[in-house]
């Protein structure tokens, strides 16, 4: 039966998430050059578009339409098709379909969007297009269906995933190495800096994907009940531990906390304990959050040593975040926390940290080929996957988009 | 005429402008630019990475003057502007031919 | 009787629509240049102010208290009187009647917010408040109450109007046509470049109208239920066709998608939907959406070529956006999704096409004609509607309000 | 028994307040000069972690733990002990014990936040957190417990405070004072500019505040109703009332109207409203902003005589607000709006009038002088509270956190 | 040849450059500048907070051109740039010893 | 004593400012121009209206050298601006009386 504040509650968590891509846009944005803002944003914007468009027309079937085999929906949502006011009997029953069906469209948007970090500052507009359209079909979708979806092969075998570790920051992270690879550096990486040109923007981000972070971890509860403020509470609490440790890593090695380190910090907390929100205590939050802040700064250096150019650092935060998230998940869980979860290793369930590392190594690797895949049959279509090198000093916003940033 | 060209401090601006002031120099030019120098760049980090950044914001001053009271205006920038410390500025004398006021169309010292 | 979740619900509405009026106050401020950046966003946030005296006062009355011959509302509510937390017995019957009331109040703020876009630049501040304090008295409080108030004379005859295209954004895009005639253009039109001086707060600017756009039109079904639901979504949708459609005919047109063309059709699409959203399936509104994005461009395009200067195109977008929205919804309204609704030619009931022409008609005939004579009498009272040429090349911050938006 | 209605309403308001903090540092930020944009925001965001931290392990527990003597709780909900999804048989009875713990945990940490505007751009980062920190638990936490925990001496005494006007502003405003006095003024001022480096930034910080600030007084009520409702409705109106009026006396006064000064005006009416704002009616809620945009303005102009450096103005707007709000909660209160509130003078109560002065005296001497010592003994641990002269003269961004805020 | 620095209000840009052009100039490099000078500043007001701005933004233009023009492009930039009011700005004109062309390595009038 | 001043396209900056360092070069001074010319501006969408915007960003970057330096230097920054494409921009020597440090007052070559 419909609970109004249960649909109350997702429309509202809906509507946070959406902000998110906003959200993301600047934090994003404030990260890159002058030149590449506006391009930077709408690779974010744009995947409202794209991705809403597909979601509308296959991808909610393919995620959460009749299973087939474990591995995805059938067609049988098509356009909505069956998708109305009245409740899913298998997902959410307590809302109108049409809430679940748009709250999961919001997750759909945000992942590709991620990945524009990794991509930044030279990939051509229209490839990407295509790409992400691809991605969301080949990888997002059944991922999502082998996770979440009733019948999906991941959670039948076990694996968890609360709010989209595996499902929406592995895969990304893993899309955003692929493309990495794919693209290559930058020009100029190591030589010239590349200094964000507006750091307060991504702090303004942060703030508003943090606040948005609690609709998509408290949300991902479906219902506003005490499992959604268990969600809610662990979402803070990494966040904010992240945030600490970050800052505190920064401060040690060289003596300065930076603003720039509070904010990945927190994203970081935020996006590692996505996959285990709803299952855990806050303290186990608050351990999570440590290990993110400490894990994904240590990452994020070794890129730097290593020279690999994922300008924004979406392997380091969302990808690491998401490996760790997924496997702490399997450590903590606590069925004293989430009934309708498991108990980790902390609970003398070592089986359960097992299944959560194969559920990371199979997302993990097939979202990784899957993408490489892609990004190449993209370069071959599309001829080349990065703007010219004139295109690239000049910058995205004035040889992509026709527009500058500023006009002060 | 000479053209006075001042580099200085930003946080010495309202001193200079003050003294300049009291002297009776009612015009001047400012330009915010960036000093490269013997005074050091400072490091910025960024998610881990150090970038040296070793332009430093300083401000230009230009000033026509009359001949006659480049020496003294140059002492007033110089001492207003000075702090001891390295990256003080350096101040440049460049010969001026003409001068032209835009609204009234006077030219030479009675232009400035 | 008072449901928990339907209070809580429109409370949250509540506070996202008011969030859209910064949201538009960035939105708008982002496309003006840098010496107008705070006069513009002064003019939005001032409508708080304004319009929430104005509202609590008589505007609440006028639109919903007691019903004059159809006309207008009496002003037994003046000064809230009677305005309680028990449940108004004719709207919104579950919730607390104050909760209806401020929520009511956040839409009569932002419609004149709105026109604010048409003037942008040139109009003085003292005669814009009294402008558009007498335009709520004599435009917005009737025309709310002819299609929303209990009695009034256009919903009596079958108008509808789900969350405002007719009492928001038609009234506004008219009010903005009066105001662009009556002010002429800015001084420099079609000689200078008159570049937004910051799309990334344009940007911003949109999202948080996206973001609050759940509110506004999600919240007016004025309960947390399927009919929400259905305008939350059908709102999203259009919001992301439009998008997509701009972004692509600008694509074609210009062999360039810009970031100020997403943005313009997101809105298009949410502008336009508004008075569909309740009342129309998901592939209705991603049709309205793309009809939407398509009009409003070529309208757009047009103003440019006529040399009319809409400074931030209210007319383009939120005039035609409201006519079209009402009538497509004339086209697309079905009973089967909200029952509350009409059924639309598509359904076989070209009536009702009719009627909501009919009601295009009227408001719009209304709205303009009004508002030029408000604006030729203030005018008159305020001798000039338009800041000295001086002050207009000095800028609004400097001449208007001795301030400077920025001092890097 | 647990509401989900309630949950879903507190938790979306925690969010709201959450939302509050980096809404605080941007409308902060946007107030200093460039070189100090940074530090100020990441005063801000630190405190999300400092005071969560704080919060979860000691915090809560001291101010909604067992009584001990009506000063402070016990530490028996230490690390969240006992803290579960089941509702606290003493607060808000209809969530989970964890909703009502991370809503209030958001109060805790815009609190210090606050603070922080009073000591921009020249207090060193280690110490100030250091402070904070001490702050939190020898003042917000007992404070918090006396006026709000069950048992506590000044709520035993009738003593009112709907949502923070003593525990959060005249708690941070008298803190400022006690900063500003011991740190002292900034260097350069009176001679040099201390002009806002970024106006637009201020204002979208001032939108971000007003909506979290539904979410702060609405959400106080702890249950999605008619107090709620009321609450929601009264922040509004003073909100407006005070932007109104300090647009006013400032339009008089200088002949301009600002843009600062609007903001200033309703983050004055917000702030000086919400002690009161679920005790009172829509009309009273208006006064009372009116009052607030005119003694805030006057406090702020009398500080700018006397050379007081309170860079942004904490003690004129929150303590002032603080005080001003209590007490007019003394004037305004009325049992006919809440019937779990009290009649104050107007409705022929004075004694009630006296008992919210008691509150305000107590709290402000106990805030004013502990922040005293705890700034003295930070100084002396520290070795000091200020940044060197020329990191001054260089900036926070550069000299405490080796970043630039922008890179154009 | 001589480099004109002609220091103008923002406003008066778009006619300068239309001035110039036509007149054949070709080049030319602006600079966002600050003017002092019998042109007041203006107040500012930060909560109830009085600030004299003195400075005042205005356009630095500087054209290299050849000897013999000189007084042809002072005469066309100070038409295009008046509005006959205070502040309308200054033109000087320098001497400049060489002129070199980046791309080519052309010097002389040839480069300009 | 002379003044340098060259106008570049923003990314070969790193690039001339190793080429003077390595030269021994201490201390310049950088401004961000914009520059009108041969190479043509772009065109900007906003709307579907376009406009030309014919400045486009440059540095300036301005050095006094001694005399004898003179032609190294304006070699060198000319060889590490150089793409060889429009726009690559212009090099002007100016001559200059007078140089001051303003930290200690030394003037001439030695104050460079
Ligand atoms: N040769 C030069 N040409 C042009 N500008 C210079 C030159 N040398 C120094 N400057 C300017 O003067 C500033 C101060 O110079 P610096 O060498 O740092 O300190 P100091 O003048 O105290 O020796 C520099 O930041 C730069 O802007
Ligand atoms: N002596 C000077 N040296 C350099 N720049 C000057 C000088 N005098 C004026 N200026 C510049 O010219 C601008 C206009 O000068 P001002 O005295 O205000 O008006 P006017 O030129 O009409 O007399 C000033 O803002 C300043 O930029
Ligand atoms: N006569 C001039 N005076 C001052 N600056 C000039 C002049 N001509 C060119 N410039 C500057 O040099 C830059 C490059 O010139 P341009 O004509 O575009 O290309 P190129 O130098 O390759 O012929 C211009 O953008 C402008 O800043």
């Amino acid at each position: 039966m419909i609970s109004g504040a249960d649909t109350a509650f997702i429309l509202i968590s809906a509507a946070l998430v959406l902000l998110m891509t906003p959200g993301l846009a600047l934090f994003y944005a404030g990260m890159v050059r002058g030149k590449n803002v506006l391009g930077t944003i709408l690779q974010s914007f744009i995947m409202i578009s794209v991705i809403s468009i597909e979601w509308v027309y296959i991808g909610y079937s393919m995620a959460f339409g009749p299973d087939v085999a474990g591995f995805v929906g059938d067609l049988s949502f098509f356009a909505l098709n069956g998708v109305t006011s009245a409740p899913s009997s298998e997902y959410a029953t307590t809302i109108p379909q049409t809430v679940f069906m748009i709250y999961q469209c919001m997750f759909a948007i945000i992942t590709p969007a991620l990945i524009t970090g990794a991509i930044a500052e030279r990939m051509r507009f229209g490839p990407f297009l295509i790409f992400s359209l691809a991605w969301a079909i080949v990888v997002y979708n059944p991922v999502c269906h082998w996770v979440w979806g009733s019948g999906g092969w991941l959670g039948a075998r076990g694996v968890l995933d609360f709010a989209g570790g595996l499902v929406v920051h592995l895969t990304s992270g893993m899309a955003a190495l692929a493309a990495v690879i794919v693209l290559g550096p930058r020009k100029g990486l190591g030589r010239e800096s590349f200094i964000p040109h507006s750091l307060p923007m991504t702090l303004l981000g942060t703030g508003l994907l943090w606040f948005g972070w609690f609709g998509f971890n408290g949300g991902s509860a479906l219902a506003a009940d005490g499992i959604a403020a268990g969600a809610f509470v662990a979402t803070h609490l990494a966040g904010m531990a992240g945030m600490a440790m970050w800052t505190l890593v920064e401060w040690i090695h060289y003596k300065r906390p930076t603003t720039l380190g509070a904010a990945s910090g927190a994203i970081a907390g935020l996006a590692t304990v996505t996959p285990a929100a709803g299952f855990i205590t806050p303290n186990a939050a608050i351990i999570i959050g440590l290990i993110a802040g400490f894990c994904c700064y240590t990452a994020v250096s070794f890129k730097n040593k290593i020279g690999f150019d994922d300008s924004l650092d979406v392997v380091g935060i969302h990808g690491v975040g998401g490996i760790i998230g997924t496997i702490c998940l399997g450590i903590f869980a606590s069925k004293a926390v989430n009934s309708g979860g498991a108990d980790g290793l902390l609970a003398g369930n070592a089986a359960f940290l097992g299944t959560q590392i194969f559920g990371v190594a199979v997302v993990g690797a097939y979202a990784f080929i899957a993408s490489i895949i892609l990004l190449k049959i993209t370069d071959i279509i599309c001829r080349g996957l990065r703007v010219k090198e004139e295109d690239e000093i000049l910058g995205l916003d004035q040889s992509s988009h026709s527009e500058t940033a500023y006009n002060m | 005429m000479k053209k006075i060209e001042a580099i200085i401090k930003p946080f010495k601006l309202d001193n200079v402008k003050e003294a300049l002031n009291e002297l009776g120099i009612k015009g001047m030019t400012l330009t915010e630019v960036k000093g490269y120098g013997r005074q050091k760049g400072h490091k910025e980090i960024y998610r881990g990475a150090e970038y040296i950044v070793d332009f430093i914001p300083k401000v230009k001053l230009e000033l026509i003057v009359a001949a006659d009271q480049v020496d003294k205006v140059v002492e007033i920038i110089r001492q207003a502007a000075l702090t001891g410390k390295i990256g003080d500025g350096k101040i440049f004398v460049l010969p001026v031919e003409q001068v032209i006021r835009v609204r009234t169309g006077e030219t030479g010292p009675e232009a400035i």
